[in-house]
């Protein structure tokens, strides 16, 4: 027997990279490799890691507005969780009419995550904020025990730069304002149970996710201070939304529940699953309450945008009771638009 | 949609209205049995529109709202074993126990989940060996062929790991408990459509004909709805008592007999208590001696604890009329929508809820309505 | 109780029990159609908790429909825009 | 037997909120009370939620930085996932010469996760930035499956204002600078696995989790444009800040071993688990570059401020191989610092 | 800390020094057998600091090195399968088997936990009566008496959820090895004090005498290894053979009796491979009779598959010093540090990998040096 | 191989396996003690993965630095500033 005792010495982590491990959130080597192979090109400026990116002098207000994205299925149809994360900060800035400057991108990986996934949802983020015109600028990385994360969460903070004549707030309705939809609702929370894990169903309905920031400005263009409220109602969908800028702006708001478009396979899943289409989550629409002189060239201006061709009038603001919301069914009469209590569940009955 | 859409025309709504309009002439109460049509009814407003002393009495047609308390509490207990998985609609999550509710197990760490059919629970079964699957097999006629199949599968493949916790209910001897009792106001039904679907009609001949009481078996759409009422108001304007069947798209005078045979087959009568009402005999269906081995009660006893109430709520006097929300000790402070302690706080169209939203205080009376 | 929706059979698998593919104005479910012994490709049924309970009958849904439409609206009627 | 029909209507929800539950993350009303009752208060400005906050015009250079917050467990001691997530990204905002003027804070919780902890985590934030003097302006709160998180992840995004002197960067270190640390290192990472689940340890060590904004400003006042670098040691301990800071700057790094300060119960706790101390997270320290002629006014100041006592002088930067460091051993002897390479984990040999 | 702090005094290690300087005469060639011996001499650069001609070669006492790669294949076989919680000291996750390490199970999935002690095993096989637990029991005789104890305590508690996958090793078979082969230049060994702490030094002493070789056990701070390889070179250049024992704090002729005995009943002598080595007869421990029970060979048999080692890596020529790292042909491509190919590529300490943090080129020769 | 750290006992618990406290400089853990039975509280052993291997004899410890104490220090021989 030859002994070669040397040959006997230590190894060392000889990686494969086709999943994350939770070495690449350890602020090491592999971390290194994570973000200089993976995550850094076509997301962030080149150059050295800085612990804060700087941004210079704005020049004005800004908006600041910061959301975790945590949706099941990582992809869907019509998006993923990358877009989604970028549009629904560049949406919650051009809530307040400004529009993005810059965004900060925080991941939180799951051991096992496949490297293919986190490539394509990583790239997805590039593009959806190239698209969108706003840098990233700066961001994290952790990665979490297998079974301590659903694959990837993301973060994204937004900072913007509020158009000077914009005075947006949820507070501002005022009574007589005319609402408005940017189109139909509905699509998007739909498309996301359809294809969720165990409710079986095959979809003919797509996400509607896209940046708002555009539409916004052509608004703000046409009605100027007219513009009293922007909201995109996400999470809690419609009613939720209009509830809480009744609230906050110590209205009520009535609205023609037959002005309110639906698409039909929207429709037909909330049947199905017994939801309320009103509860439903939206990404790719806004309401605005618009004071009444300037209501017809804002909707006028929305629908010159391709994201906003469908958008209607649905309601008016009305001098209460504050706080609540009435939807004018189509026989005629009226009711108190509730919120959604917890979440939303399939019914039987 | 088609066979919906058309069934919302709020012209032909119209029509019909003026046609009920013109056909009463009297004072009606009419019961709809059905939770579904309550919904149609209370979110379309359809009984703002009907005439003057037409009432509409909402049924204890809502499987979820009458399954009992104590039922719910053993739901619970099971779902809160270590290795169970609890599978059951999700209407069923929200309903309160004595002390919480499925929603308040899986938040606590029981593996709860929501399925869409009972064939997904016999999925999950086949594929965790290794855990026990308790199905919550509650509802009415409707449901019950489904379920009853979901066992039959179970029992097909072998499944020592399927289990259901049974409390189905049946809707013809809730119907002649309430024509029973002393001080019943209701003068018409409409029963429900798909319960009907199943079951056919021919169990209600004999009502109808032995209380007087003409009983129309009713879609679920505002056009089903008010035409359902105005073949009723009709029975009753003419002295009529009969079984009519506005859904005609949907059910047949027999029903469905492989549906119902598959029921005889997995389940059999039991009387069962609904919540609210009581026990009433033969009312319910449990597992049949073939199928005891699928029985969740059986394979997972729980402690019988002393289930309870609220003792405060009034709620079947608000609801008959006889007193107001404000009158509550509970209203506004112990009860409010978000925490109910009654029926009529529960959505917002319940009277104590509706009062609640519209911000009346305790020191409204009746007088100042 | 019973949510019930209308839709369209568009494939039935072979074995049991009897499945098949439902259309619902473009969203797709796999139902139970072992109750629907009847019930074809391209016909419509209620499906109830993935189970369809009962096939719609095209001529009976007509009728009701034109039974209601040949009511008078009597507010068409005051104001004369009846045809 | 009595009947009364009206009594068997449809209960609802009469929730016990003892726990999060998915409902508190569905834009509803359990959220709205999730919000209004528990988070909101003491930790964001009252008045209407609106989709972004406004932040009047700051006048001048920004820094933007963002980090995700997953540490195990969540509470440890000489701290909680609260106040580290406060502090860590005061602190890189710090890292660019800025101090903190606004905070976006966004949490992902747990089902499950009881609501005693989430108060106590929250109030933990909120007091941490209220003794940081920064004002947390919005938020986002979102609840996943138990199972999908562990308890909770922060994600703080601090927007700062530089200090119009500061000129401080990762690249900026040059030949000559004299290398500081604050403070002793190790103290984070080793509270952090002496209670980590599993290990058994029972500890005399705490975190010095600590907002360093004020020390660097003190710095900065005594340096001015000498302070060429700051970094803190956070991920990968200080031999990954101090390859990075070579590799970014293209100089090299010499560090006397034994200048490097380091407690007693951490060198036991690295001793133990078979750890380079060396790569042990920190996260109440920093390290600074700094100009030869500017290095002991730097040090003075440091050492007047009370996170920094014991600042010590612990290297120099050479002129390379560039992105090397070395450490001169207690011995002499010189050898190349190596950057951990993934997680760390205990040694039994 | 107590006992370290004042053998890593600088101030001392001159003096040994200086000691060695006056000492040695002629150049000897020393191998520290213990890895974590090889890790102070390394990191703190007393290799360096020897008098010229004083060279130390690196051993084989690393255990998670010198597992066999058809071991660590195992490993990773038993760590893939469903219902199996794994449980490894830190150290053995990283080593690469043929087609990846533990690390890479667990992140596609895998249970794989590190543990501090092997008694931590075995509490989780209590915790999770449902779940197989597997500990990797690696180490050389220090760790054996830990790593039996926990089989005892198993088979004393009847857990038919524990098992170890046993890869032990033995020191002195080893040390035979290497004397006999042809090519050895080892003329003095520093014994691991540790591995000695629990056997003694008994055995050590027949082959310090037949193959006339100086053996001093030998502690793990600065000071103890000067100091033992002080001791050392006092023997070769003054002709003797012996076996002393430096590390007299901690170590006894005889060891831990208690230990050994513990070792003797859950252990037997097997024939064991070592990785870069080859079969060394009798180096190795596997389970005895009575504990076969808990042997997750048994228990989970593997099928045997080829296992392969890099073919192109020179790591015996470059660390004998007959070629350079750039004289290999994957040296910087195929082979770096963060994807090392052989031993000397992986840690900072490595030829090939100081050759490539120095930036050195393929261009490069003996010459240049 | 095997890391193994002296520490102090601070407590000894009744059972078997014999098991006790170590403190470690202000670190605490639970270690073996059933292979040191002649280890008292107060005491010092080493401890590898949760196993203390050995006593530390304070005698021979404070022996072995005397012995290198006593060499001579060359480089401050020649300096002049050895006492
Ligand atoms: S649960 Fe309530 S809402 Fe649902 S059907 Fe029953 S009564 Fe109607
Ligand atoms: S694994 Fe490597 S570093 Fe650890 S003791 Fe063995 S040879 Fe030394
Ligand atoms: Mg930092
Ligand atoms: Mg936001
Ligand atoms: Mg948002
Ligand atoms: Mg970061
Ligand atoms: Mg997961
Ligand atoms: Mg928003
Ligand atoms: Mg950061
Ligand atoms: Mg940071
Ligand atoms: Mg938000
Ligand atoms: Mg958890």
């Amino acid at each position: 027997m030859t002994v070669d005792p040397a040959a006997a010495s230590c190894p060392v982590p000889r990686t494969d990279s086709s999943h994350i491990r939770l070495g690449h959130g350890s602020g090491g080597q592999l971390m290194a490799e994570l973000l200089g192979e993976v995550i850094t090109p076509g997301l962030l400026p080149p150059g050295p890691m800085e612990d804060a990116a700087v941004l210079p002098d704005p020049g004005g207000d800004l908006a600041l507005s910061t959301d975790a994205f945590v949706v099941t299925p990582r992809f869907f149809p019509g998006g993923d969780i990358g877009m989604l994360a970028v549009h629904g900060t560049v949406n919650d800035l051009a809530m307040r009419g400004a529009v993005p400057i810059a965004l900060a991108v925080s991941y939180v990986l799951e051991e096992g995550l496949p490297m293919a996934e986190l490539r394509r949802i990583n790239d997805s983020v590039a593009k959806a904020a190239a698209d969108c015109g706003v840098a990233v600028v700066t961001g994290d990385t952790k990665v979490v025990n297998r079974g301590a994360c659903d694959g990837i969460y993301i973060t994204t903070t937004g900072v913007g730069r509020i158009a000077p004549a914009a005075a947006v707030s949820a507070a501002n309705a005022a009574v007589g304002d005319a609402v408005l939809v940017s189109g139909p609702i509905g699509s998007h929370g739909t498309a996301i149970l359809s294809v969720r894990e165990g409710l079986g169903f095959e979809a003919a309905i797509t996400s509607d996710t896209r940046p708002l920031h555009e539409l916004v400005a052509a608004m703000l263009a046409a009605g100027g201070a007219g513009v009293h409220v922007l909201r995109d109602p996400t999470r809690g969908g419609l009613a939720s939304a209009l509830i809480e800028v009744a609230q906050a702006s110590q209205v009520g708001i009535e609205i023609t529940e037959a002005a309110v478009p639906v698409p039909t396979p929207v429709t037909a899943a909330c049947e199905l699953l017994g939801l309320d289409v009103w509860h439903v989550a939206n990404e790719g629409c806004l309401i605005a309450l618009v004071a009444p002189e300037a209501a017809d060239a804002v909707l006028a201006a929305m629908r010159t945008c391709p994201e906003a061709e469908h958008a209607s009038l649905i309601g008016r603001v009305t001098a209460g009771p504050s706080g609540r919301v009435t939807a004018r069914t189509p026989l005629g009469t009226a009711r108190v638009v509730d919120m959604l209590i917890g979440e939303q569940l399939p019914r039987i009955c | 949609m088609k066979y919906l859409d058309e069934y919302r025309d709020p012209v032909l709504a119209r029509r019909l209205l003026s046609e009920l309009e013109s056909t009463a002439t009297r004072p009606w109460t009419l019961m709809e049995v059905c939770g579904g049509q309550t919904h149609t009814i209370v979110r379309q407003g359809i009984d703002e529109l009907l005439p003057h002393g037409i009432r509409m009495i909402h049924g204890p047609g809502c499987p979820v709202c009458v399954t009992p308390l104590e039922m719910v509490d053993k739901a619970i207990a099971i779902a809160s074993r270590d290795g169970v998985i609890f599978c059951s609609y999700g209407d069923m999550l929200r309903v309160p126990g004595s002390g919480g509710d499925l929603l308040g197990v899986k938040a606590r760490g029981g593996d709860v989940r929501v399925v869409y059919t009972p064939l997904d629970a016999v999925s999950l079964a086949v594929a965790n060996p290794d855990r026990q699957v308790v199905f919550f097999a509650v509802g009415f006629e409707t449901t019950a062929p489904a379920n009853a199949m979901a066992v039959k599968q179970a029992a097909s493949l072998g499944l020592d790991n399927f289990s259901v916790l049974v409390s189905h209910v049946l809707v013809p001897p809730a119907i002649t408990a309430i024509l029973d009792a002393p001080d019943n106001e209701v003068t018409a039904f409409l029963a429900a459509g798909h319960v009907c679907a199943v079951m056919g009609w021919t169990q209600y001949e004999p009502i109808a004909a032995a209380y007087r009481v003409p009983i129309v078996v009713t879609g679920f759409e505002p056009l089903d709805l008010i035409e359902g009422i105005v073949m009723a108001v009709r029975q009753l304007e003419t002295g009529r008592a009969e079984v009519e069947n506005q859904y005609v798209r949907a059910v047949r005078r027999t029903g469905n007999s492989r549906a119902r045979d598959t029921i005889d087959e997995v389940f059999t009568l039991t009387d069962r208590t609904w919540r609210g009402i009581g026990e009433i005999a033969h009312s319910g269906l449990r597992l049949s001696e073939a199928y005891r081995h699928h029985d969740a009660e059986t394979r997972f006893p729980v402690e019988r604890e002393a289930t309870r109430e609220s003792e405060v709520c009034i709620a079947g006097e608000i609801l008959r009329g006889t007193r107001l929300p404000t009158d509550c000790l509970a209203y506004g402070t112990a009860c409010t929508p978000r925490h109910p302690l009654g029926a009529p706080m529960v959505s917002a169209e319940g009277t104590c809820a509706a009062f609640h939203t519209a911000g009346r205080g305790r020191q409204a009376t009746l007088e100042e309505q | 109780m019973c949510l019930g929706i209308p839709g369209r059979i568009v494939d039935v698998a072979q074995g049991r029990p009897r499945m098949g593919t439902v259309d619902f104005d473009g969203l797709r479910r796999e139902a139970c159609l072992e109750y629907v012994p009847e019930a074809e490709t391209g016909d419509y049924v209620i499906v109830h908790v993935g189970f369809a309970i009962s096939r719609v009958d095209e001529a009976e849904a007509a009728r009701t429909l034109a039974v209601i439409r040949a009511i008078p609206d009597a507010l068409a009627t005051e104001l004369g825009t009846e045809p």
